[in-house]
């Protein structure tokens, strides 16, 4: 392995990124491919914008429309959001707790590299003649007689990409647990790193469910199970309580970390501590805790009767209160702060106002009788937008401008990066707030088309234009980072000139091993401290340079994860072909084998020299 | 940067003042116009939420104006250093209290309706004579339309419902594929009809349909079904007690008019054509009921296949092509037929009517 | 870490298992995909109480005629019999004492394989009778809840093997410790399964 | 980091650990024994339940299966998979976490999947 690690060129680069088990490079990579989708499911939600535009639009036909709106949803959710998530996670959370990797580096390639092979294999649907129909939530009576290989695409591919998502949730709760710097107690951790460990522990327990229920889908649709055909004694119900017993704790799963990005930035740019940071951390769990015990609230017209309508109804509400928790610390976190307005900050103060729109429309919901009229009508798609595009996406918009110079050592454009947010920010209003009277004027979600004469042509049409207007932000920022990696002006350390934790006293982009000496770690944003204190380098290091344990890189990870991707496809064609069973049994021997190697082979990893360390502790000098 | 500010709020402020220049919707099918008792209650907690909800928004945006006007680090200067406050526990306490206090003003009346709109206790209640005291209807959700029954009256139709007003209509809602929901916005929340189970409620109907504009309220599927979800829409047709028993009547005899027809006249020639394609699968006569639509009252109703315009050259097309017009659903084409067979094929069932 | 250094019992660290710092991060990562574990079977109990004995109009079996609980009995003590012996095992871990470690483990496979061809047998059995998987929604929720965890035993038994043979030769060290420590684990929470298994699955279903 | 450091114990640090793992080991075996017992008492309630032998109807049998059930994992957890070191704080808020959860998915699907 390492002797053609060793040639230069093209292919030692490609090399070298495909077996990196590097937490720094794995997160780009996690960026790059849930980037990939964001565009791609993007351009899907324009389509549904444009054949919206007007009534009686046949720009795409009626089947065409439902594969585009399910993998709009499908891979929002689980290809763009939740990887980009990741990306920042791998990227930023072990730099935060002062750790020189994660606690499984190659569990965290084959976790990226099961997010990449699995939303390959949901989006050559498109290519296979039929892509899944049923919507992202692929209800079971219609999931199961839809017909093609749509929805069998939609379980596969779900299904790799899910189990890359638990290993990624084990991989950040084990590093957080395990590899925290010295001085690092639970309670000095930055909120991103906190919300991180609560969204990772909700990974924890909500995959499992899902991987039941898309075993389930597979076995009836493929292999003669009837855990939904009711005409066998099976039941629809249960797929829709297995899914949202996993769905509901996914949204938290994407809100979350967008929050703890938040949490930095707003205490960053308003170089002030985080105003209440314990009630900040006990608001995130207690998040994560009822975000398990509410999902039924996704079922309250399937007749669960009213004793459980009730239930849900008021645990759903409750969480209107450790959310309000947060949002009325981040103010207070402003109030007597000395606020900047960056481009990251701009994106924060976005936030506030679009979330909690989004955030009280969800209590609204929330009170079941209500929900009876707004379920399944535009308001719920506004309501949704509201969060995940207001919460999530400014979100992640906000953290790419904000740590783009730690993980590739250059500063986006501040000007175009306003540009973006304000095309982004108006066209989201214009397009979702409409939304929510569309809704209330009797318009039902998922509907390809709509007559004339109903009274939504105008607000569709608002609608759709505003879409646009995101399309372009989006475009801006793409031009941005294309432009910022041309110029490549490198910047130092603290490009923020704020910065409070971990990060931001070590080099942009970090060294491959991160700290020249595991810090020390003194208090809540220790760096901060340590700089109020005289100590301009920000890190007390806890132990003298030694020698530096490090894992060797592996290509198995890929070819473990080619195995499942080749298995799926035998799975699915296994009864129209004779190629498929033995496809199939291929595909799972070969993981298996790969999986066996790995196992048998003694990897201890490698040492970093002093002698190398301290050579970089020189140049770094040198260069201030 | 404040004057983008500025211009947003002045945009938004823009969008919710044409909102509300068009008004609430359309009154056959908004929310906001609710047209019974189950739509009033639902109508009240909106109004109620809506009104907790804008205080929220309101004293979140005041406190978050007022924290970006007054400490912006261009007044502050670029060294201030602000006092790094740990937090306040009586501020803590406050916006934990009062959240929870808006969130029980809200669950009190949301546990209160949950109850009551589904109560169908009364459902099957029998007076003295063991007749039903309230009308029960039968909805079956199929591939793209929707067959209503009633059971106690020996009634079937299809694709509009009619129902007498200010009196409770339970429904037995199921679906005879896959998952569809009924809903009819004016009137009162959806319910799901599932594959598995019958979901009973009930609405009440408070205004005659025929004062709207076009006579009928809509309804809608609310679940995704298929290709066609979109244009699975129905009607309903609300009147007055009295009114409704007539039609009852009429519906109930269109089994002997039909005897009486086949006794005296020949049928006419569009009658003949359709015994020979299509009463295989349409019934013309409101006590039968079979995997496909009732054509009884096609005459009387609004819409072709609940979305297309109700003429005879929309009827054509459908018979012609139905894949076409709605996809996925289950009627062959009769593109064989001459055009001169269409027509009396078209202008016999618009001839169908109890009403008239 | 030097693999071929040997240790003694005297210098063989207490709790060898967590004694580097990889050991530490597995031993809680595997603790943690227990705890998702328990959500997965979960999901399955809970789908399998709620089909069972459900079927189309006809179906002419149900738990109590189905079910035979002398062989789950015999199943039954296999597996808890060789939970006792794993930890047997651990107990020579802890002692560093390779060679009978490494014969308990040996009898724990083979306890576990008798465990497994029970199952086997019992589910062709089933398949003799026209109980088969795609007979009804109970069938099915029962193949795949008891085969599910069948086919963690199944994994088990492939794991504990290979580590057997792999370290044959190469003895105890503090790299492999952990992983026959994490593999007692996977294995006692196998057993706690099916104590669930034979609880709600058998004797409930006998008592109807 | 991977470096441990190496202690040798004394002698009578080691004949203690002996003695200790001894005693512990003692303790697992009579804990195996009683998860015997409550299997054997498992199966014979059901089996007497069965013969329709006055006092076991299903009402009492069913909780007390599920009881000596939960006994046994207890068990399990803290005897055979040591849950009673310590160090074993994380793994049992997230196997306690991972119960109630079960539990409440269980309780839901037998209850509110058929109500109605
Ligand atoms: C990031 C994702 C995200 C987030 C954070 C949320 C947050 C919430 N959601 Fe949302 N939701 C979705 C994503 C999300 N949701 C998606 C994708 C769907 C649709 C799925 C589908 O069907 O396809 C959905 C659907 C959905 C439904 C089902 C609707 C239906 O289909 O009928 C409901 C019902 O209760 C609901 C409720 C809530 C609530 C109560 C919150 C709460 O967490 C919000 C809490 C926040 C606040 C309340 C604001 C701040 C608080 C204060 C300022 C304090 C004071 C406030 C009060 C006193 C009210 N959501
Ligand atoms: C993370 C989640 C996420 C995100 C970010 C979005 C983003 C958007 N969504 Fe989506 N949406 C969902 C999750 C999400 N959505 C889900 C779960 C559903 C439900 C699906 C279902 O019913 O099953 C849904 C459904 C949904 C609907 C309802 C469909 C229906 O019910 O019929 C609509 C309609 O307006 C919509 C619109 C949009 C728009 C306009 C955006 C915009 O914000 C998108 C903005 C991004 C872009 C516009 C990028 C474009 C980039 C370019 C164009 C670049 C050009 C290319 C190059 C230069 C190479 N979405
Ligand atoms: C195989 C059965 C079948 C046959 C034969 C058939 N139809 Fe249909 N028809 C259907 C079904 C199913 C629908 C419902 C389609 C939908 O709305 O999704 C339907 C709907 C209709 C509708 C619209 C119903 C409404 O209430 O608005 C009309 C009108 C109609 N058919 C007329 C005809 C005529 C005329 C013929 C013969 C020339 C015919 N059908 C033959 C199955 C059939
Ligand atoms: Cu029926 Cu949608
Ligand atoms: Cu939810």
């Amino acid at each position: 392995m390492s002797s053609v690690a060793q040639k230069k060129g093209f292919g030692s680069w490609l090399w070298d990124w495909l077996t990196t088990v590097d937490h720094k490079k794995i997160g780009i990579l996690y960026l790059l491919g849930g980037g990939f989708f964001f565009v791609l499911g993007g351009i899907e939600a324009m389509i549904i914008r444009i054949q919206l535009a007007v009534p009686n639009s046949d720009l795409i036909s009626a089947g065409l429309f439902n594969q585009i709106i399910t993998m709009h949803g499908t891979t929002m959710i689980f290809l763009a959001a939740m990887p980009i998530l990741f990306g920042f996670m791998n990227a930023i959370m072990p730099l935060q707790i002062g750790a020189r990797d994660v606690a499984f580096p190659f569990l965290n390639s084959l976790g990226l590299w099961m997010f990449i092979f699995g939303g390959l294999f949901l989006n050559i649907s498109w290519f296979m003649g039929q892509a899944p129909d049923a919507g992202w939530t692929s209800y079971a009576s219609l999931a199961i007689t839809s017909e093609g290989h749509g929805v069998d695409f939609y379980a596969i591919g779900l299904q790799i990409a899910g189990g890359g998502s638990l290993i990624a949730g084990i991989n950040f709760l084990v590093t957080i647990i395990n590899m925290r710097a010295p001085g690092m107690t639970y309670m000095r951790m930055p909120l991103f790193t906190w919300t991180t460990f609560i969204a990772s522990a909700m990974i924890l327990f909500a995959f499992p469910p899902l991987t039941i229920g898309l075993f389930f889908l597979t076995f009836d649709r493929m292999f003669g199970a009837n855990f939904f055909d009711h005409a066998m004694g099976g039941n629809t119900i249960i797929w829709e309580h297995i899914f949202w017993i996993f769905g509901h704790p996914e949204v938290y799963i994407l809100i979350l970390p967008a929050f703890g990005i938040f949490s930095e930035i707003f205490s960053i740019f308003s170089r002030k501590r985080l105003f209440g940071y314990t009630s900040m951390v006990f608001a995130t769990v207690l998040i994560g805790f009822l975000g398990f015990m509410v999902w039924a609230h996704h079922m309250f017209t399937v007749g669960l009767g009213p004793t459980a309508n009730a239930i849900f109804a008021v645990a759903t509400m409750a969480i209107a209160v450790p959310t309000g928790v947060k949002i009325f610390n981040w103010l207070l976190t402003m109030w007597g702060g000395s606020i900047k307005v960056t481009t990251p900050m701009l994106y924060a103060i976005g936030f506030i106002p679009s979330f909690v729109m989004g955030g009280v429309t969800g209590v609204m919901q929330g009170a079941a009788p209500l929900d009876y009229q707004l379920h399944d009508t535009y308001f719920i798609v506004a309501h949704f937008h509201y969060v995940i595009v207001g919460g999530t996406v400014l979100g992640i918009l906000a953290a790419t401008h904000l740590y783009w110079p730690k993980m590739f050592g250059t500063m986006l454009n501040e000007t175009l990066g306003k540009v973006t947010f304000w095309f982004f920010f108006i066209g989201f209003h214009m397009t979702f707030l409409i939304q929510h009277w569309l809704g209330f004027w009797g318009m039902p979600r998922r509907v390809f088309t709509y007559m004339d004469g109903q009274g939504w042509n105008s607000a569709n049409l608002i609608s759709s234009v505003g879409a646009v207007f995101m399309a372009i932000g989006v475009i801006v920022l793409l031009y941005n980072i294309i432009m910022t990696s041309v110029k490549n002006v490198p910047v130092a350390n603290d490009p923020w000139g704020d910065g409070r934790t971990l990060e931001w006293a070590i080099q942009s982009p970090p060294l491959y091993y991160n700290f020249t000496q595991t810090p020390l770690v003194r208090g809540l944003d220790s760096v901060w401290i340590e700089k109020q204190e005289g100590n301009e380098s920000g890190i007390t290091p806890a132990v003298p340079v030694q020698d530096i344990h490090m894992p060797h890189g592996s290509i198995i990870p890929i070819f473990m994860t080619l195995g499942m991707f080749i298995a799926g496809f035998g799975a699915m064609f296994r009864e129209e072909t004779s190629w498929g069973l033995p496809l199939l049994v291929f595909g799972l021997a070969w993981t298996f084998v790969c999986m066996a190697i790995r196992s048998l082979k003694d990897d201890l990893g490698y040492y970093v020299p002093k002698e190398e360390i301290l050579e970089d502790m020189k140049r770094e000098r040198g260069r201030k | 940067m404040m004057k983008g500010l500025k211009k947003w709020r002045l945009f938004s402020l823009l969008a919710a003042l044409t909102v509300f220049l068009s008004g609430c919707g359309q009154e056959e099918l908004s929310t906001l116009l609710p047209a019974g008792q189950v739509a009033k209650d639902q109508f009240n907690l909106l109004l109620l939420s809506s009104g907790i909800m804008l205080f929220v928004i309101l004293v979140v945006v005041i406190i978050y104006v007022v924290a970006l006007v007054r400490f912006r680090r261009s007044k502050l200067g670029e060294d201030h250093i602000p006092e790094q406050v740990e937090g306040s526990s009586t501020l803590e306490l406050v916006w934990t209290v009062i959240p929870i206090l808006l969130v029980l003003l809200l669950a009190v009346p949301t546990v209160y309706y949950t109850y009551k709109l589904g109560d169908v206790t009364a459902m099957g209640a029998v007076d003295d004579e063991g007749n039903a005291e309230n009308l029960v209807v039968d909805v079956t959700a199929h591939l793209y339309w929707w067959e209503f029954e009633y059971p106690e009256l020996g009634i079937v139709t299809s694709q509009e419902l009619v129902v007498p007003m200010d009196e409770k209509v339970y429904f037995n809602l199921i679906a005879s594929d896959v998952k569809h929901s009924f809903w009819v916005p004016a009137v009162g929340g959806k319910l799901d009809n599932n594959v598995e189970n019958v979901n009973k409620f009930y609405l009440v109907f408070e205004e005659d349909s025929s004062k709207l504009k076009e006579g009928v309220y809509f309804g809608k599927c609310a679940e995704l079904c298929g290709p066609s979800h979109a244009l699975m829409d129905f009607k309903v047709k609300t009147m007055p007690r009295a009114e409704f028993d007539e039609w009852v009547v009429a519906m109930q005899s269109t089994k002997k008019d039909k005897d009486d027809a086949g006794d005296t006249a020949a049928a006419s020639e569009g009658e003949q054509l359709f015994a020979d394609s299509c009463i295989s699968c349409h019934a013309v006569t409101a006590d039968v009921k079979s995997p496909y639509p009732n054509l009884t009252t096609f005459g009387d109703r609004n819409r072709v296949a609940g979305f297309m315009d109700h003429t005879e050259e929309a009827l054509k097309e459908w018979m012609k092509n139905p894949q076409k017009q709605k996809p996925g659903n289950e009627m062959p084409a009769f593109d064989h037929l001459s055009e001169a067979e269409l027509d009396a094929i078209a202008g016999y069932l618009m001839g169908l009517t109890v009403e008239k | 870490m030097d693999l071929n250094k040997k240790f003694t019992p005297e210098t063989w660290p207490d709790n060898p298992e967590t004694a580097t710092f990889e050991a530490k991060n597995k031993f809680v990562g595997f603790w943690l995909f227990l705890g998702g574990e328990t959500i997965l079977f979960a999901t399955l109990f809970a789908t399998y109480l709620a089909l069972k004995n459900k079927g189309p109009a006809n179906l002419e079996f149900s738990t109590q005629e189905l079910y035979e609980l002398p062989l789950v009995f015999v199943m039954t003590m296999l597996l808890l019999t060789s939970s006792l012996t794993s930890v047997y095992a651990m107990y020579h871990l802890r002692n560093y004492n390779f060679k009978k470690m490494q014969l308990w483990l040996g009898i724990t496979a083979f306890l576990g394989l008798g465990f497994l061809i029970l199952e086997v047998y019992e589910f062709y059995h089933y398949v003799q009778l026209g109980f088969v998987y795609s007979n009804s929604a109970f069938s099915s929720a029962f193949y795949t809840l008891v085969g599910t965890h069948g086919f963690h035993v199944a994994i088990g038994l492939v794991w504990i093997t290979l580590l057997i043979f792999r370290n044959a030769k190469r003895g105890l060290n503090l790299y492999n410790a952990t992983k026959y420590y994490t593999f007692s684990l996977y294995w006692h929470f196998i057993d706690v399964v099916w104590v669930f298994i034979f609880t709600v699955v058998y004797l409930m279903g006998k008592v109807g | 980091m991977a470096e441990i450091e190496i202690y040798k114990k004394s002698p009578a640090e080691f004949d203690l650990g002996q003695r200790r793992a001894r005693r512990s080991m003692r303790s697992q075996v009579i804990m195996f024994s009683l998860m015997i017992f409550l299997t054997l008492t498992s199966f014979m309630i059901v089996t007497a339940s069965n013969a329709e032998v006055i006092g076991f109807s299903k009402y009492y049998v069913i909780p007390v299966i599920m009881l000596f059930a939960a006994v046994q994992v207890g068990l399990q957890l803290y005897y055979f998979m040591h849950m009673q070191e310590k160090g074993h704080g994380i793994a049992a808020m997230f196997m306690f976490t991972g119960a109630l959860l079960a539990f409440l998915i269980v309780l839901t699907f037998v209850t509110i999947v058929w109500w109605n």
